[in-house]
């Protein structure tokens, strides 16, 4: 099986051949790959190099955690690389950005009217958690649309707040 | 001796009063709210009573509902921690008035420091040099305020008068901004201490911040126990701490110390406090606050004076003499704390909440780990983010510094974000291995990118976990394809076997 | 410096010595066996490389193995840890032949001092005290043995002069009993140490077992790190040690040191070794045998001298000088250690294996774990039992028994059985408390039973935890009958879902 | 629900009352029972008073390893009771004793013969496993029976041995 593997703005082209084989650009590696307890944490042996890290799923790349450095990762298999190329680039600019709470808390503040346009980087809600107030931001230029949360509201993780166009 | 203490706190240090307790033949009564049931402390107390719902305010800031748990469970005294109830004078003085000691000042020693303030003007009186700003007054109107920053001139701080943690802080660069930014210190103090006054202190740049930890018993005695380094913080919160400072020799250390001993004694303040100061870039130093209770940091000074401070202050509590003399204190080696947050480095510190499900500690030669968690116990979002404090010791500071990279390698918390990659960085950070940084190194020339180099090395081994974890779950997914399909022929099959049966 | 250390050993050790190599910035390759790919010391290592099948002698004694995977490797040297190659002067020689760095003493030294024969007359001759035995003879039969007894007396000891950890040692009352105990003493050697050759000694009664560190550097520098307290021993294994010892005062410390240091000079020892004593009631001592390794009870030393043994060795081994001079070694305090064996103490000391489901270390101040287990891991039949060391250290050995008693109690682990409860009432022993104790004493004068106040108080407690316990599993069985009751119904809606399409 | 509990040779009449209530001889406590981490961990806080135990189930009882004591408690409910009193006393000193290995290892010695008779504490197997020798005694007197093992043999966790008849 081939995957076009992608760490920070590096490509790799991994296939995995059996259990014990891996070649990556070519270059072949004998690998021993064990999970830990039944947790996300992954022991691999590489060619006698022992490695263990701590891989989590995020929105579209793997998070993979390696002596205390993140690595986020996307892995595609060539079908889907394809495809996404087919479709074009420059996915995250376009499309309607939806805040969520990243974690349960209070909203301190809401400094954004709808309709209004905002800059990368804003913040467009203030929410208390962990006795901390945490500013959340506009990951691009947009106008704000659909506030769905006041000032003294209590909110659950997850929950959508707003979103920005 | 007490016979019973009750712990008026939670999380690690909870843990850590619970543990001095222990070893001292003292048996300890616990106090939780509702998300706490499982805490540690509570799992290690002899007693454990609820105070309410999650919320501090329903909960741990109870001060009536702690001080009848304690009467029905006979507790003969109260350690209140930090945070919480530990620097209010109101609570302190209910003890008194039940009965109860109180492990730490009297409720006077309390009222004066614990206002900014007045902490300031009295100790100017006893001849400490202090960081200008406002003098001698409490409720200041925002106008007050804006009518003398320009003569203390900016930079300046706003700061808590109840302060305490960075909380209701507020920098401030010009004269413009300063209304909005007093608006927020302001609603945060409030929420954070139920009082929303402030005053203003012009801000000493390039800066450290240095603390020293005393002792003071009710018998006159005073002495200090050296100096902790504190000035790598991140919006005014303590990240690590060490003990000695790369900043201080022998005779600025005495020099210091002497005068920290001189402003507690300035509100006759009896058991463990500290002095915080700031030492500005021509090693001037001025009295910044005192903080009338144990401090979070105080391992990395019991590391490198072997004395226990959470005991001392037990024995103060009873009214005993100090076990030390000036002169029995001695310095041995260097120690290191980083305090590990669930929070995540690599989006701005957002706190993370969520159930840990797999924990690693560091352990070995030279290392200390104080936490009130544990492997299924769950974070939420109603306490602060500290999850455990990672305290090293060494020879020397560059052992300590290698002894804090191997520990935090070691340390894995699985199920939350955790500020441990910030540490490495850190400790990586030639700046930091020279010991030169002041108070804005964080937040100004510091930078998870750092360590490029080492990432370089990393990505490919990265791209190839990454690429067996998915294609094993692409595997597995087309297992339970398979299964399904099993599933769905065994409804068949019962269908059949109805038919059969029909 | 070295660039990149073997360990050539498993469990606590190897993570003891990997986190030394770490602090010190060198590279660690790590081995294993089938039976530990998951193991901490694989985890944790830089490299690592299968040995193969879980025997030790398929795998941790393959001494070829080993040697090909630090040519392969590159690394520049081994350390053997204890127990498996580490007293095997053939493996320290073909290191040095093969040009890599055994951290540990030359293979003459390893040889005169791990036949224990050659051992005492070498020492003899340096005027050291020994323990009345058979002397200076390498391969005697049976009946060479049974003749010498009668002359030593009795009771007098079996031990196998390759021995250690009191394998294929007994204990012979009279002379009717002796062949059969010959018989077990050299099959148990011979299944041990690949080496069933016996010794006798007199078997001094009421003794203590006291050992003392040293370290050696190539450029003749000895000193010592004083003694360990080590008579808490059941079968000649050691399960509690201690230092300094409750029974020395700093005369005899000094005399033994001194000796301690003669008799490893005797043998030109260079690396770090232990000289073991027993000292009679009238402390007399004399030396038992010397072991050419790092202990197990090295952290005791650790805590109390502040020196990090393992850099020592290592610095060494690379053949610079010490870096302390007899004069810079201070003792401070007093440090316990109880080795945590997954046995069962209610069960005559029955090992146990399975998979450690939980666990919580004991941590704060004073309390160093060294261990080479964690939650998930599974405890094999095919090494010791020993999964962990706790250490703690106290101002005052009544502090550290404190302490110990606290952190015992907040150790926890779950799915195998441990020796804690052992340790925990060893500290609540008043015999302990007061250091009156002997070689003899866990087997002779100690019982689990002691404690029967303590029982009685939580009898009661105890029924009802498992009554809850009971109840709640009728009740959940109770439950799966209901639900598979409504599984049944589910097959019916399935046959009438069934019926209706039809 | 009514329980009668043995606790050494102690008995106590529980009654399990609501999830918040026992009745220990007819004292009323209240009770706050939860186990940790989804493990046999248990903590419980009766009057207050906070006890964490770690509960497994043993051949007749339950092992409570509660501040680090073991505690077997044999629990009861009365039916049971009533069933056991009326089959008479004396059940562990009759019928067949079936020595399993309680540990894989190897088979050192068996220093005994079919047919032998044995008394309570002699060595019926010597085991060696992690090293150590590990003795297997007669919990009773009684006539050796069916061995089913022979020295230098390997033998898995809880295999029949032999037996004591």
């Amino acid at each position: 099986m081939k995957y076009i593997t992608t760490v920070d703005d590096k490509q790799f082209l991994v296939e995995i051949i059996d259990e014990k084989h891996v070649s990556v650009d070519g270059r072949m590696y004998e690998v021993d790959f064990e999970s830990v307890s039944g947790q996300p944490v992954y022991s691999l042996i590489v060619n006698g190099r022992s490695h263990e890290s701590y891989i989590q799923p995020g929105d579209d790349a793997w998070q993979v955690l390696l002596r205390g450095r993140l690595y986020p990762v996307k892995v595609e298999d060539e079908r889907e690389k394809r495809l996404r190329a087919a479709a074009g680039g420059g996915v995250a600019e376009t499309g309607e950005f939806h805040l969520k709470a990243p974690m349960p808390g209070l909203v301190v503040a809401v400094p954004v009217a709808e309709g209004e346009h905002v800059k990368k980087g804003q913040v467009l809600v203030i929410l208390e958690s962990m006795k901390m107030q945490n500013e959340l931001k506009s990951p691009r230029d947009g106008v704000v649309n659909r506030i769905r949360v006041r000032a003294g509201e209590s909110v659950a993780q997850k929950q959508a707040l707003l979103s920005v166009q | 001796m007490f016979k019973k203490v009750l712990i008026a706190n939670r999380g690690e240090i909870a843990v850590r009063i619970i543990r001095a307790c222990r070893e001292l033949g003292i048996e300890t009564v616990a106090v939780y709210s509702e998300a706490d049931r499982r805490a540690l402390h509570v799992r290690y107390a002899d007693e454990a009573y609820l105070l309410g719902p999650a919320p501090s305010r329903e909960s741990y800031l109870r001060a009536d509902k702690i001080l009848e748990i304690a009467r029905k469970s006979g507790a003969d005294a109260i350690h209140p921690g930090y945070g919480f109830l530990a620097e209010r004078d109101d609570f302190a003085a209910a003890c008194e008035e039940g009965r109860i000691a109180f492990i730490g000042p009297k409720p006077s020693a309390i009222a004066a420091m614990g206002d900014k303030a007045v902490a300031r003007a009295t100790v100017i009186k006893a001849g400490v040099p202090v960081v200008p700003g406002t003098e001698d007054v409490g409720n200041m109107t925002n106008d007050d305020l804006l009518g003398i920053a320009p003569k203390i001139g900016f930079p300046l701080l706003i700061k808590a008068t109840a302060g305490g943690g960075g909380k209701g802080m507020r920098e401030v660069r010009s004269l413009e901004e300063m209304p909005t930014l007093l608006e927020s210190a302001r609603r945060e103090a409030e929420s954070a201490f139920g009082d929303g006054n402030v005053y203003l202190e012009k801000l000493v740049e390039g800066a450290r911040h240095i603390e020293f930890q005393i002792l003071a018993d009710s018998q006159g005695n005073a002495i200090h126990l050296g100096e902790r380094e504190c000035s790598l913080q991140r919006r005014h919160q303590k990240l690590l701490e060490e003990a000695p400072s790369p900043e201080l020799d022998e005779e600025l250390r005495n020099r210091m110390g002497s005068v920290a001993v001189k402003s507690a004694q300035a509100v006759n303040y009896v058991n463990a406090g500290t002095i915080e100061f700031l030492l500005d870039k021509d090693r001037n130093f001025y009295f910044l606050e005192m903080n009338t209770r144990l401090q979070v940091e105080h391992p990395v000074t019991e590391m490198v004076t072997g004395i226990d401070i959470v005991k001392e202050q037990i024995r103060i509590a009873r009214g005993r003499a100090l076990s030390y003399k000036q002169e029995d204190v001695h310095f041995n080696g260097h120690a290191i704390e980083c305090r590990i947050n669930a929070e995540d480095p690599y989006n701005n510190f957002m706190p993370s909440t969520g159930r840990i499900t797999h924990s690693l500690l560091p352990t070995g030669p030279g290392v200390r780990v104080d936490t009130g968690v544990y492997p299924g116990f769950e974070i939420t979002p109603f306490y602060d983010p500290m999850i455990a404090k990672l305290i090293v010791w060494g020879e020397t500071r560059a052992q300590a510094i290698l002894r804090m990279r191997r520990a935090l390698e070691e340390y894995r918390i699985v199920g939350v974000r955790t500020n441990i990659p910030f540490h490495q960085t850190m400790m990586d950070s030639h700046r930091f291995m020279a010991g030169q940084y002041d108070t804005r190194f964080v937040e100004e020339r510091f930078s998870m990118d750092d360590a490029e180099e080492h990432r370089r090395k990393n990505e490919e081994v990265a791209a190839i976990l990454a690429t067996l974890v998915a294609h094993q779950q692409t595997e597995r997914s087309a297992q339970f394809v398979q299964r399904n399909e099993r599933d769905t022929s065994n409804w068949k099959w019962v269908g059949r076997w109805e038919r059969m049966h029909r």
